[in-house]
């Protein structure tokens, strides 16, 4: 077996190979190596997942073992939920370097090495066992985003949105580092599964504390609710193949940042209190806000934005049931969210490439003639919806049959940001309806990425959205994938297991019961499918039905109370960040003590 | 209190970062908050890694068994010193180009995108 | 939102925020009392297992060293962010070319005296050297790659300072630099490599270890802290460059 | 030793809060340096030398420069733009 330390390395040299002979390389050399580099990675961390199915081994890096109870270096814990998001995470940064092959603005062939860095962050991050390690790669990742954020430097909009981006991740990241430093000087210790054990059952202010500065510090790149105001400005600005990795996985991975330190530091300590409900509540808020938001956009990259905000306060909403059928639903949803995401903004690309903008006003009825884009667009927009035959319907089930009330959040997140989805899909493509109102921010010119004189839609363009549907609906039906996610979750749950590997070398996986697939109710899913059309319909034919039945419409247009919230100012949401870090922290001394 | 001294002056440098990162009008001094900021970890990961009567961790002029401060601490602000530099670098490379297009240094007209 | 509001705002998260830490310092062990043991046990073994004689040098290049892999990456992805950014587009490409065909000079100033000039020659010289020394004494002596790489960095702002414009700019824009940049950060990669390709797990310090106290001693620690050196100087000259791009243009231009 | 790492540290409590308030940038690159200096000592009075010479290298010189660099630019910028403005 290939040591899992290739998953960095590889992609970090041929980076480093790319950047230094950028100017005596032609384009289509480096397309060509960046494209090898990430496949090597899809097939290194695919073996290793089915690796790890069977048993979860450990790497130190530099051979530092541990000694005694000593943990003297720094490990990957090839377990399977980590090698699963690295899987996820290449496929998507392969897909997203063939999408913007050949023609797209490459910043003076600086995007590949930053597109690969941004790879190997990403997968580090998801398998690092090590807690100041885990802030490298966040470090590494966050570096790599900010810079690609801001590609297109023709007009000041990205920069704005790249300097908000960076200015609220940085403070995020030192908060984190604060944390790090709070359970370092109490512990002298760096290695989660150590730290776990040395903390175990202790639950006093300063574990408390260092909880607080650590989550707030993933949650930020998890755009909960107050935290999320960087995202939307982010991914208006940034290239299509940017905003497919940072929605796709890097807002997802910010979330499991926060999953991971739970289940391995901090459970042991507060096992017997409610503290996981704080990720219930925030989950369920930053749910519903971000459909909210997502409903009134008319920038179809602001408008995937908000929509990523809000199904990510659904998985971080299923991360505070913590329990292994809600995990189970989590990994699921997470899968299904990221392909589908991925798609419609490769489809949202496209748009851009072909039409020039990306604003719904504008391209109302003009992409009649892309039916097959239209057509995977709308899949999309159901696929946001949970519809039967998605990943993210068998996902819900799984959340909703360890808590039935959580259906009403799915419901009213899933029908509004798939009804969002869908109406621009009829406006779009199909040209139905009336008017389209419009917002500010759709009228800010948005920078095309490829040259003007390629208006044809290739194959590279077309391949990868069609690849992510197609993988959300055959995932579905692909039992070893249910299996997996099920045994995944288990095995993220248990911390002896985790500090087991880290000790042993590596824990044989338990062979448990198979997996109880709650019966998604087919009815039901396809109720919640029409919801969204007809949510859709509704504000498509907003001017030709009765008064009294206008509400969508009301949704739609300008909410200025709820928009000026996300006024665009730095100063704004560090301001932000800090009413929430403080809500969630005075909100984890009453959980966490109380219990 | 004073058993605990360095600790609230980093708590201290923290909220001088965030409140000039909130009240900046231009963005280049909000940068220099964030650097501002980012010290008060060093203050903590220093003051964490200290001990009183310790010698630094280097063994070219202390023979091996004398008691040292803490060199993981260290190491982790070195690597701390290059993510600061790092990020002010390209911070400022967005300020910048951003004030080039847009010809403004000020965060409430660099606003493009609101709602 | 207003700027009185914003405070307002603030205000309230800032003190939440200082009782959420200073509530949870309180159980921290006193300052200057630090217990231990990942620090301790390092201190402890460092010059046995790894000839050493700077511990935190050895913890930065070896025993995690994976961590400063990643950081001379964050440095990698930042350099090249930044050339990114500050790429020249079409209109200042068009500008430039205008300002060539009408090299009109604004800003006059007065020449520096040869002593300053001779002066910061040798200095640049010096601090080259001291660089170097900084960079290979780092296993024995505080100091390192990254401390050496950004003095090596800084000798070319002498040149800057002594106006010699044109060898400020022949250095800095060299391309050269940019490919010793990234192979500076490829080097530390490949250093792990070799660890890879004689069965040892990846950035395994495989080199023989030497005599504790000799400047080729503890292993790959003395390589990989060159690498970092490399990158270093190289980013930062690159930063630089690409930061006084459009001003070294005019004074060529000046020059002409 | 202790005293005099204690008033450094006072004294940096106290810098940080001005650079912070000081909204002329220039000046306030003059303070960060100054401040940059301050942490290097900090860093050799409580025995950590090595960190100590990375931030007299990155904290009071590269740092403060790099900022120095980009005010310069954006001056550069100014003045290229005020003159195009006047030629036509």
């Amino acid at each position: 077996m290939l040591s899992p330390a290739l998953l960095i390395a590889v992609p970090l040299t041929t980076a480093a190979f790319l950047g230094g002979f950028r100017r005596w390389l032609p384009r289509s050399v480096t397309d060509v190596l960046a494209l090898l580099a990430a496949l090597f990675n899809l097939i290194l961390a695919c073996l290793w997942t089915h690796h790890a199915l069977h048993v979860t081994q450990v790497y130190w890096f530099g051979n530092w073992f541990p000694r005694g109870t000593m943990v003297l270096g720094i490990g990957f814990v090839m377990d399977v939920t980590g090698c699963g998001l690295a899987v996820l995470t290449a496929f998507l940064a392969t897909l997203a370097l063939l999408f913007s092959f050949r023609y797209t603005d490459s910043g003076g062939d600086h995007y590949h090495p930053l597109m690969l860095v941004f790879l190997a962050a990403m997968s580090g991050f998801a398998l690092t066992a090590d807690l100041f390690n885990l802030f490298v790669f966040f470090e590494l990742m966050s570096t790599a985003a900010f810079a690609l954020c801001g590609l297109k430097t023709q007009e000041p909009s990205p920069l704005a949105g790249a300097f908000n981006f960076a200015v609220t991740n940085t403070v995020a990241a030192f908060i984190m580092l604060t944390g790090i430093a709070m359970l370092y000087a109490t512990t002298g210790a760096l290695n989660l599964a150590q730290i776990g054990l040395l903390l175990h059952g202790r639950h006093d202010r300063l574990v408390i504390a260092a909880f607080a500065f650590l989550v707030t510090g993933f949650l930020v790149k998890a755009a909960a609710v107050p935290f999320h105001f960087w995202l939307p400005d982010a991914h208006a600005v940034a290239p299509t193949s940017v905003c497919v990795l940072f929605s796709g996985i890097m807002v997802e991975l910010g979330l499991f940042g926060a999953m991971r330190l739970y289940a391995t530091i901090f459970q042991g300590c507060f096992a017997g209190t409610r503290l996981h409900w704080l990720f219930v509540v925030s989950g369920a808020i930053t749910a519903v806000w971000g459909a909210v938001m997502c409903f009134a956009e008319h920038h179809l990259k602001r408008l995937l934005a908000f929509s990523t905000i809000s199904h990510t306060g659904l998985m971080t909403l299923a991360f505070g049931l913590w329990s292994r059928q809600s995990l189970t639903g989590l990994l699921v949803y997470l899968t299904g969210h990221s392909l589908v995401k991925a798609a419609l903004f490769f489809c949202a690309g496209i748009l851009l490439h072909r039409f020039r903008s990306v604003s719904e006003p504008y391209l109302f009825g003009k992409a009649k003639s892309l039916a097959w884009t239209g057509l995977l667009w709308m899949a999309g927009g159901l696929g946001l919806a949970a519809a039967p035959g998605f990943l993210l319907d068998i996902g819900e089930s799984h959340v909703t049959a360890q808590a039935p009330w959580t259906e009403a959040v799915f419901l009213f997140a899933g029908v509004l940001t798939g009804g969002a989805v869908l109406r621009v899909g009829l406006r779009v493509f199909l040209g139905l309806g009336d008017a389209v109102p419009t917002d500010e921010s759709a009228k800010v010119r948005e920078e095309p990425e490829t040259p003007e004189q390629s208006p044809i839609i290739n194959w590279f363009l077309w391949l990868p959205p069609l690849l992510c549907i197609a993988a959300s609906l055959a995932l579905t039906f692909w039992q070893p994938f249910a299996n997996g996610a099920w045994s995944s979750a288990i095995r993220f749950m248990d911390f002896r297991s985790y500090a087991h590997a880290v000790y042993q070398q590596f824990t044989p996986a338990v062979i448990l019961a198979a997996p109880k697939t709650p019966a998604s109710d087919l009815i039901f899913a396809v109720v919640r499918s029409l919801l969204a059309v007809g949510v859709a319909f509704w504000a498509v034919y907003r001017l030709r039905i009765p008064r009294a039945l206008r509400w969508p419409s009301h949704i739609e247009g300008p909410m200025h109370p709820f928009r000026e919230i996300q006024s665009g100012h730095p100063g704004d949401y560090v301001a932000w960040l800090t009413v929430g870090m403080t809500l969630l922290g005075a909100a984890a001394f009453w959980l966490g003590l109380g219990g | 209190m004073l058993d605990h001294y360095p600790y609230y002056v980093a708590a201290w440098i923290f909220l001088c970062g965030l409140y000039g990162i909130v009240r900046s009008r231009h963005l280049v001094h909000t940068v220099i908050c964030l650097c501002i900021l980012q010290s008060s970890t060093y203050v903590l990961l220093l003051a964490i890694g200290f001990r009183k009567g310790g010698y630094a961790p280097i063994f070219a002029d202390i023979s091996p068994g004398v008691v040292t401060v803490d060199p993981v601490v260290q190491a982790l602000m070195l690597t701390d010193v290059v993510v600061e530099v790092t990020v002010v670098a390209l911070l400022l490379a967005m300020v910048v180009k951003a004030y080039e297009k847009g010809r403004t240094t000020s965060p409430d007209d660099l606003r493009f995108m609101r709602g | 939102m207003s700027e009185r509001r914003r405070l307002l705002l603030f205000l309230f998260g800032a003190v939440g925020l200082a009782a959420i830490y200073c509530t949870g310092i309180r159980n921290l062990p006193p300052f200057g009392d630090y217990r231990g043991p990942y620090g301790d046990v390092i201190a402890q073994l460092a010059v046995y297992q790894r000839h050493a004689t700077d511990t935190v040098n050895a913890i930065t290049y070896d025993y995690r060293g994976f961590d400063t892999l990643g950081e001379e990456f964050i440095l990698f992805s930042a350099v090249t962010g930044v050339a990114l950014l500050l790429r020249p587009d079409k209109e200042e490409r068009k500008r430039r070319n205008q300002q060539q065909s009408n090299p009109a000079s604004f800003q006059d100033r007065a020449a520096l005296s040869e002593t300053v000039q001779v002066l910061t020659t040798a200095l640049f010289g010096f601090s080259i050297l001291f660089g170097f020394y900084i960079g290979t004494h780092g296993q024995l002596t505080p100091g390192g790659g990254f401390q050496g790489g950004v003095i090596i960095a800084g000798a070319p702002m002498l040149l800057y300072v002594a106006e010699n414009f044109e060898a400020f700019r022949r250095i800095l824009s060299h391309p050269l630099i940019e490919l010793f940049e990234a192979l500076g950060a490829a080097a530390y990669a490949l250093v792990g490599f070799v660890a890879l390709a004689v069965g040892a797990p990846f950035l395994t310090n495989v080199l023989p270890l030497g005599k504790t106290g000799d400047v080729f001693s503890s292993g790959t620690i003395a390589l990989i802290s060159a690498c970092v050196g490399v990158e270093v100087a190289a980013g930062f000259m690159l930063v630089t460059f690409e930061y006084l791009r459009e001003i070294l243009a005019r004074e060529k231009n000046e020059e002409d | 030793m202790m005293i005099l790492g204690s008033g450094l540290l006072a004294l940096i409590a106290v810098s940080a809060f001005v650079i912070v308030r000081t909204d002329d940038v220039t000046n306030q690159i003059i303070a960060l340096s100054f401040y940059g200096l301050l942490f290097a000592l900090l860093f050799f009075i409580f025995q950590a030398p090595d960190v100590s010479l990375s931030q007299i290298t990155v904290g009071a010189i590269a740092l403060p420069l790099m900022v120095m660099l980009a005010i310069t630019r954006m001056k550069h910028r100014a003045e290229l733009n005020s003159r195009q403005e006047k030629k036509p």
